[in-house]
This record gives C-alpha cells, structure tokens and sequence, in this order.
C-alpha cells in the first residue's frame, strides 16, 4: 500500500481537533518539526501532547494556543532552558499536566504496544510524583503476588496519533532510525495512527535486503511524508547537527513571552516547510554547514 | 594554577565513580565528572544516556542527552526502555548523577514545581533514584537548594527518614552531595557533612543550608584537581569553556 | 485434472483470509494457505510469523518458523515477543491458522499430551487462539482427532460453552475447522457443520467425530480449487512437493 | 574488556551443574551446537533448560542424560518431528516439564530483562495451561485495576546462564545477530551469565560505527567464542542454510531409541567442535553447499 502524502495531507486526514498527540523526537534531536509547522498552519487545537522529553515542538504548539494538556517526564530544552510558553501556560492554569517519571512514561507505551493495560515498575515508590498518578487514576499500588513486595502499575498509553521524523522510510511505511529512538519504536506501536516523516522516501520494499535494520515495520505506519530537513532546527544523526542559533533565538523570543513567539510563527512558518527553511536559510549554507558538522562527528 | 569552584566540584564529582562502574548520567558537570573519571582513574568505568546511548566515547561537548556528541562511538544506540528499564531498573547500573532545584536533609529532590513555579519534571531522575545504589549530586551550595523537606518529592533518598526507603519497596541507596562548600553524605538517614571544600567553613555550610546537617567527627578537606586532571578538563573534556563560562571570562 | 483432498483443504482455507487481513500462520498446509491467497484473491494480505517475521515475501518451501526461505524480503526480522506481543496481543492480527492433535466440539485446542503422551506443546498458539479473531485449523478428519471435549486445553476456543469466552475475559472469536470432509465453523457455540467436500457425506463426518455436530440447514459443497490456483499451488508455492509428498507418488 | 574464550573454557567457567541454563535458537536456526556439545563433553548435568522452542540442542542434552526439567512453549522440531530423547523421558518421568505459551515464555524473559517480578499477558486464560501455571506458582490470576477485566501474570524468569550462536560478535561482547531473534534478546538481558558464540569475533569497537545494528550490547556478555559454523547442523541467516540431511539422520537415531543418541554422541562429538565438523564433513563440501544455498535464499 502506498502511504506517500504531504505533511499538509497527513495532518489534514489524521490529527484531528482533540486529539492525543505522541510526540517523537527527544530534546534537540529528530523533533518531528515539519509535521508540528502543519499542525499549527492548519490551526488543529485542543490537543493533548505526550512524550517522555518534550521540548521545541509542544513549545511551538502551546504558543500557538493549541494544547490544553500534556503528559510527560520533562518539559524542556537542557542546556536551552525551560520551554517558556509552556511554563507559562501551565503556570497561568491554560495547560494542565501528567508528571511522570521517564520509565513510566516509557512503560506506558509499552504497555499498549503490547495489548496490555498496565505495565508494573519499580520506580516512584514513596514519592509525590506517585501521589499525583494514583490520584489521577494512571498509577495503582499494588504488591508483587511472588515476592510480596511493592510495585507500582502504570497505566497503558496509546496516543490517538503518533508523530515522528526518520532518517529514512518506504512508500510502504517501512522506518530506518539511525542513533537512539528515545520512546519511540513503543509510542509508535501503540499509536491507533502514525505519520512518519523522513529526510529520504525510497519505493516500497527498499529495505526488504536487510530486515533487521527497519526500526519500525509498516504494520504500525498510516503516512508518509517525505522532508528533508524536517527536524530542523534539530539534528538527525548521520545527517545533521542541531541548528544552536536557531534554537537559542526562539529561545530568547520564548522567555521575551508568547506574542514574541506568535510572531516568530507568523513570520517564518510560511505556506509549507520548504518556505520556512527557506526563510530561516535561503542559500542552504545553514543546512550545508549542519550536515558537515554531523559528518565530522559521526 | 588556580582551580575554579566548579572544577573542584567536577573533580569530586569525578572521584565517586569507581573503576569498572556503570554509571547513568546526563549532560553538564556530571558528564564531564564522568569523562574526566573515565580518563584518569576509572578507564574501565562505562556510561548510560537515559535516551538510550550505551557505553558512548564522548567527544567534546554534549549539551543534550541526545547530542551527536554523546551518541558517538556507542556499544549500542537504543531506547529509553533499554536504558531506564534494561539497565538501571535492572540493576545493573550502580551510579546515577541527579540535579534538582531542591535536595532536602534526607536527600530527597524536588525537580517538578517549587513556589507556583514549572519546573522541567523528572526525566530518568525518578528512576535513577529509585534502582541505582549510588547517587551523586552536584549542585552551588544556595539555601533555598536545600530545604529541610522538599515541597514535592520528585525522586527518592530516604523519604522522610530512616527505614522508610526500605518500607517503600526501594532498595539501599547512598548518597553524596558535591556542592562548592561541601560534601555531604548519606545512607539511610540525614545528609552529613564530611568534607569541606578548600577555603570554605562550617558557618557558610551552616549559613547557606535551609537544615542543620551534622558534621562528621573527622571533616576532611576536598583535595583539588591535579594538574593533570585539570588540563583533561580543560583541554580535552571542555575545550570550548561550554560549561565554565567562567574561565572565558577569566 | 485430480484434485488431492489435501489441495482442496489449502484452496479452502485460502479462502478464509481476506484481502487486506494480517494473518499469523506457522509452516506446512497454513503457510501454503496463506502464500496461495497471497497470489490470488488476497494480494494484500500480510503474514506474521511467531518467530519475529513480519510481513515476508515467502519463497518455496520452508519447513519451519526460522527458516531462512520464510524470512526472504520481510518488512522486519524481530523478535517473538513483537509478533506475538506487539502484533498478536496488541489485536492487529485478524487471522490465525492453528493445528494440534485435539479440537473438541467448543473448539478448544491440545497440543500439549494427549493419554499420556507427549506433544509439542503450545507454542504461540494459546496466543493466537487467545488474541485473534478469526482461528482455521487445517486438519485430517480422525475421530480420535474430535473428541467432545480435549483431555487438556492448551488454546482456548469457546471453552465449556457459549459466553465462557467473553467470562474467561477473552474476545470473540470466529472459528472454523476444514478437514478432509468438511468445513466445520463456530462462533461462540459448538461447531456445526457448514459445508462437505466433494464426495463427503453427512454420515462419514458423523462417523469420524467424536461428538455429533450439528448441520447447517443450507449445507453447502467445498468448490474445488480453480486450474490456476491448482497450478500456483503446484509448480510455484510447492513444487517440490515437500507437503504433498502424494503428489510424488502419483 | 577482553572476553574472547575458548567454548571449553567458557563452558568450564561459567555452565554450573544444576544451572537454569536459557537455551537460544529456534527450531532449525542459530542453535548454540558449539557450546552445547561442550557441556556434553564436560558433562555438566542436572540442568534445568529454558527456552520458547527448544529443539535440537536440548534433545542432544536429555539424551546425554544431562537434563532433569525443561521450561518452553514447544519442544520439537516441526517438519522433522519431535524430540524423541525428550519426550521419551518426560513419559518416563526423568525430566519434569514447565508448559507455557510462547508469548508467557517470552514475558517471562522481558520481565527479568526490566527487572520486574512478573509481566502481565492476556493470553493463557480459561486453559489448563493457565491452571497448571497456577498450580506451579509460576502464574497468578489478576484482573486489571484500569478496566477490570482478566489478566495473567506470569512470574520473571532470569536464567543463570543463556548460550546463544550469532553472527559476528567483539570481543568486548557486543553481539550481532542476522534474521529473526526469537527470544533471546530478552533471555540474554535477563541471564546472570550470557556465552555467546559466533561465526566471527572482531576486535572490541568493530561495530561502534554503527551501534543501532548491534544486537545486544556488552552490557549483558559474559564470554564470547569465536566457531565457525557454530550452529551447524542448524541455519545461521545469511551464512549458512541448515543441513536437512543431518538433522534428519538424528531423528532416523532418535526414533530408535537413547542408545542410538549416545552412540552417535560418542561416534561423533570428538576433542573439539571443530573435530565434529571435521567428522561430519571432511572436506568441508557440506558446508560450502550450505553457504551457498543460503546466499541464493537472502
């Protein structure tokens, strides 16, 4: 089956007002950007974001006044910073949040990718974070039945659509990731919908030589898109480093306040991704240095 | 050679690790603690990346736990559930590095909300805190950094004192605290001061903590990085002054 | 051209798979089934292996789950636990081929002793009968074969009776049996007799059945396989007639 | 960390009498032969053996005697027949045997792999299967606390040492497998002890290049033994195809009788893997024919 679509077609067909949205993509790497940009071009609000990391997408979601919650282990951008519209909006109560540990997080995904309800885990035993989850109803305490001792069950997660960006994908769904997939590979598989975009579309079956190596198999993937540079300003390993000054700016329009980034938004998103790389870096040099930069380092 | 505070923190940092570890931490001084400790006295001493990086060869400087620059030469890049799950809920990883706004006298850490204010949330700290038996803190010595009692326990140390870890379900754990006035340690009960850094005093721990820790009977002095120790910091691990702005500035 | 009773049985339960349906099948007549929908009326059809196999591009004639002629041209070489976890329990997988040496008259599956001796076992067919909606089994028609109800219950059909599936905590289920004889289904209820192979009378599936199934009212005749399926299934599904060894022998 | 040994050497150190040994392979493919005929060299018996399907390598075990229970979904070797050594003594009495489905054994393996006392399945309800787990202590009945329906849990399974054959391995220990990788990589995580060996070891790092092809890191590797046509007479992915003719002539002496097994054991083990090969195969034909086929399969 042929899955190849815009990002345009994909976010117009599968994310749907209110919609959970499983983000990919972790800190400043392979932040699934181009489908995010669409999300906010064609305005689709009241969305639920979860991950473990979220970072510069939700960011980009939340200034745009279109999550009203997310679920996750950490909002942030490490060396970065806070993700400022997000602190803000949950701060002022527009945002209401899901603390969990990155295991739980992990473990929930896992759970529904499984057909499972719960997973147990051994974390968050004695603190507050667990306090919050049972009083939420998303964690139980229980007992180990064969070595009776304590345990906590985390309930399954399955996002109602899951985004991510990969090195590269076939028109049949089949994904290749290179470097570590954070939560991903589970998220994905427990996603009632996937759209995947990729720096590389090639024809269905292009990686049937070496099945070990697709990450995620076309049994879980509803759309492709093909964008090259689709996490920019974040890297994809193999092909390209972070982009620091792009992230550093919208970092100073963030902690300026949301219309700064409203702004930003206007001005740069444009009418599809290409315009807005090629606004951000119309001569590709950016592009052309960030790729060398990840060669040097691989 | 003047040592700046934080490189004795790194240095210190760097000595909890010992050789043949796994240690799980994340980017800024514990990486480079853990670098330098890879380095000098620990060559055998392996590294976890929550986002799942196994056993990588750092190259200067990763700002994020998915830094190119932590993923490089890697036994295995993985998942989040290999690391959190397959290794340090397995047990098999004995030393984690945690930060947090607050740390409280029986080393618990607040890293979700403080005063009304967001903060980042857990990550792997949870449980980090929760299956590793060791777990080192480096942290500036600020009164409001250590509270009696956290406003919110984001990952474990002793809970609200000694044998409630045990009664959770959690299993030993020690803790050091490596701030630029002290180290402070703990198992199963209050931090302790046991050393202090050059120059600092009993009073400006006392001063700059929201509890009154007791102090160990025989308080050491941190010893300084060596020359050699510093020169790996300083032109190997953090050529580029990423997280020492401070010795641009000099 | 002479129809093998047993090509009839793989043209049958090719039929059983729907265009579009993942299905998890193990080797022999199944696997013939499967790959024989494949090339005819089910050209979307995707299989699943247990072994980890998702979605190969069979070539002739694997004898076994691992067998490299089943991984050719997979979409993904993974583990046990994706198939049956991730693909069978997570509920993306329609339809399952079964075997065993016992399917009572609530189609309930044994696989593991039968008067005390050893079978095989289960393998994932306690997880296909479990988690799929749709159960085939393929099987000679004996009387030992169909007894009313299985000395053990290694994969659960509809357990002592209808509404025993949905209280265990187990999805509805569809079955239906294609033996030499007949085509026997069910769905939540006993197996009654839907169909007689060419030539097969009522009294012949009666004698060889250890319960007495009921009959449908409009009993139907099996069709036999159309020349070209024939053909597939002989000169490029198995050709070398590693499953019709009969056909050697004529 | 140098962990390069001999399979005697290996076998000598770290397969204990009385172990819970976790037997990879599946079936016709990647069984562990080499470090399987060292343990019946150095007779290390009262084994416990654990695996999802166990085949050819364990009926050589229950016929050398060595074996006093076994834990599997299935014990055969399909198109090839049972095990005739094991199911012989399973009705004698002489090994005790654990029933599972091969999802429950795979679960068991993941729980001990994430360090939890059980995992939760949906399999295995309303069958004797599920009773005689119960039964055993090996399984409770739950219900979800979620969505109250029926739940099994099935208890961690940690064996105290796995053996799997793979492709290439370093000689640090990471390990990497072609094909399909049944259960062993959660057997490995969850071992106390894990012996791979493998068609070809390299120097430690030689896949640092590409570290998302590796299939389980050092991490979990004990000793790695470098033997050519390790599996054999069973398939290594594109390496070697198996050799029907000499898993057949195994069954012909396995549907005779244990006398026939011990003989050809005696006949045909040798000093040496390397000597078994020599002797089932003196000029090496046999295995150029398997490489060959299996090229013209992958």
């Amino acid at each position: 089956m042929h899955k190849l679509l815009t990002a345009a077609e994909a976010v117009g067909r599968f994310v749907t007002s209110g919609a959970t949205v499983g983000m990919g993509g972790q800190n400043i790497n392979r932040c699934p950007m181009a489908l995010v940009h669409e999300i906010i071009r064609q305005r689709v609000g009241g969305l639920t974001v979860v991950g473990c990391n979220l970072s510069l997408p939700l960011d980009m979601l939340v200034a745009a006044r279109l999550v009203v919650r997310t679920e996750q282990g950490t909002g942030n951008l490490e060396r970065y910073g806070t993700l400022f519209a997000w602190r803000r909006a949950v701060e002022r109560g527009e945002v209401t949040v899901g603390d969990y540990s990155h295991l739980a997080m992990a473990s929930r995904f896992a759970a529904a990718a499984l057909g499972l309800p719960y997973l147990p885990t051994r974390s968050l035993l004695g603190t507050d974070l667990l306090a919050d989850m049972v009083a939420a109803g998303v964690a139980v305490e229980s007992v180990d039945p064969f070595g009776g001792r304590p345990l906590v069950l985390v309930r399954a997660l399955a996002p109602d659509v899951a985004l991510i960006h990969a090195n590269r994908a076939d028109t049949a769904g089949n994904v290749v990731i290179e470097g570590v997939t954070s939560h991903e590979v589970d998220m994905v598989r427990a996603a009632r919908v996937t759209i995947v975009s990729a720096e590389q579309v090639l024809p269905a079956g292009s990686f049937s030589d070496r099945p070990e190596q697709v990450t995620i198999p076309e049994a879980y993937v509803t759309a492709v898109v093909e964008q090259p540079f689709g996490a920019f300003p974040t890297s994809v390993y193999r092909a390209y480093d972070f982009a620091e000054a792009e992230i550093k700016e919208y970092q100073g329009l963030g902690r300026a306040g949301d219309e700064a980034l409203r702004e930003w938004i206007a001005d740069n998103l444009g009418a599809s991704f290409e315009e807005y790389l090629a606004t951000r870096d119309a001569d590709g040099r950016l592009r052309g240095a960030l790729a060398d930069r990840m060669r040097s380092l691989v | 050679m003047t040592v700046l505070p934080r490189e004795l923190l790194v240095a210190e940092g760097a000595r909890q690790i010992r050789d043949g570890d796994l240690v799980i931490v994340g980017t800024g001084l514990p990486l480079l603690a853990a670098t330098l400790a890879q380095r000098t006295h620990a060559p055998g001493a392996k590294l976890v990346i929550e986002s799942g990086v196994v056993f990588p060869k750092v190259v200067p400087t990763p700002v994020s736990v998915v830094d190119p620059r932590l993923m490089h030469g890697a036994a295995r890049h993985g998942s989040l559930f290999e690391a959190l799950g397959g290794l340090v809920q397995r047990g098999l990883v004995r030393t984690g590095f945690l930060g947090g706004a607050e740390i409280d006298q029986y080393a618990n850490i607040n890293s979700t909300t403080v005063a009304g204010k967001r903060l980042p949330g857990s990550g792997g700290a949870n449980d980090i805190a929760s299956h590793c038996s060791q777990v080192v803190v480096l942290t500036d010595h600020e009164r409001r950094r250590f509270p009696a009692r956290c406003g919110y326990v984001t990952s474990p140390g002793f809970l609200g004192g000694p044998g409630e870890r045990a009664k959770a379900g959690l299993g030993p754990l020690r803790v050091k605290v490596v701030t630029d006035l002290c180290v402070m340690e703990a198992e199963d009960c209050a931090l302790t001061v046991t050393a202090l850094m050059p120059g600092a005093t009993r009073q400006a721990v006392l001063d700059n903590t929201g509890f009154a820790p007791a102090f160990a009977d025989a308080l050491e002095t941190v010893l300084p990085p060596d020359p050699e120790e510093l020169r790996l910091l300083r032109e190997e691990i953090d050529p580029a002054c990423v997280y020492f702005p401070e010795r641009i500035a000099r």
